[in-house]
């Protein structure tokens, strides 16, 4: 299990192919990004602040809830800050488990817990200004499914 | 103890972190202060549904006792993902 | 939309970053890879049999479909035949949406159409003898839910 | 008409394909004809439940008419992905 917050851009690529190749024993891997949309050129930057410490804190119980709760023989989350481009990857979850239900359920629940409990917050800088992203109704909805 | 804002919290204060002394006893009376204090923090807490709260850095709610809590933070719901 | 039958092995990593980076518009990127699961030592390989031809269409025509249900931005097939090796990489899929929900929904349902209309047969190698894999019952109940 | 065979279907009957001329109207039909053939045809197409049938490459019923047909292919369920 590895989680890293970091400001630096990752290769997504490399990280889900030794993600893949370091799993022993799984027959299933899943992989989710996230991408700064441009927003049909709305969007020029975004910009993700969070809270150094609980971020970590809190990314780790998410795995942990995740690894009780499916037979996973791997999991890896990486989740950006500072100033991002449009077309450039936020943050990635990947999950290895022995069958695809559980891979694919287990890097839901990561992002489902990822969107509303994991203390970042998103800034989009556009033409006409700059605005804090609003939380989602169906984001705090969506952690009821679990 | 720290109070730390973030987000719009922090803009609307204009200041990320500050050193507060109180005796509140919980959450909503430590917002009651700042509330109390300046118009920049009444406009930050005015709508406390609108806002989170973490006591030495894990989710907590506004009738949280404070006792033994060093860092309080207060920012709006999380957009992470 | 690329689907790709091929003998050949494939860089997981260079297709899953080629793919996130053609993109446009696109917030949620999700990629599924099937592994040959080592069996705990019992398997010494695998045997992909396919259908030239048929299997090229049904695939085409599971992306089709679900194409006409989520709001995709892209989608990407590879499946593999002939022999593998434990730990090597039997297939994937990759959907690229605006949001997370429908590229989730996507690689799942091209999933378990894969496993089930697409016709790919798999034999097990192992120390024993070879065997058929049998179809599995939960993955026929697994299109009930699409 | 050409018939494929593949799986454990191919390795039961012993060819991957055969060119079959028949008067069969049905899949169901041609079934019977290929089951009077030989042990190998019968012990393969002992069990229906156990196949999977397509006409020219689309998947079918064993009751769908062979009328027009090219190409059928008998298979157990399939185990991709």
């Amino acid at each position: 299990m590895r989680i890293a917050v970091q400001s630096e851009a990752f290769d997504l690529g490399a990280e889900v192919s030794a993600f893949a190749a370091e799993v022993r024993g799984a027959g299933a891997v899943v992989s989710f990004t996230g991408l700064v949309r441009d927003e049909g050129g709305r969007l020029s930057a975004m910009e993700i602040e969070h809270y150094p410490g609980m971020t970590e804190k809190a990314i780790a119980g998410i795995v942990e809830k995740a690894a009780r709760r499916w037979s996973l023989a791997d999991a890896l989350v990486i989740h950006r800050h500072g100033r991002l481009e449009p077309g450039e990857a936020i943050m990635m979850v990947a999950t290895a488990a022995p069958h695809r239900a559980d891979a694919f359920a287990a890097a839901e629940f990561l992002m489902d817990y990822l969107k509303s409990r994991a203390p970042f917050w998103k800034k989009e800088i556009g033409a006409d200004g700059a605005e804090w992203v609003a939380a989602k109704d169906a984001d705090e909805d969506a952690l009821n499914r679990w | 103890m720290e109070v730390l804002y973030f987000a719009w919290v922090r803009e609307r204060i204009g200041l990320p972190r500050e050193r507060v002394e109180t005796q509140a006893a919980t959450v909503a009376e430590l917002v009651e202060e700042l509330r109390a204090r300046e118009d920049r923090y009444a406009a930050a807490f005015a709508d406390l549904t609108a806002l989170r709260v973490a006591l030495d850095q894990e989710l907590a709610n506004f009738d949280a006792p404070l006792a033994g809590v060093r860092e309080v933070a207060f920012f709006p719901p999380m957009t992470g993902g």
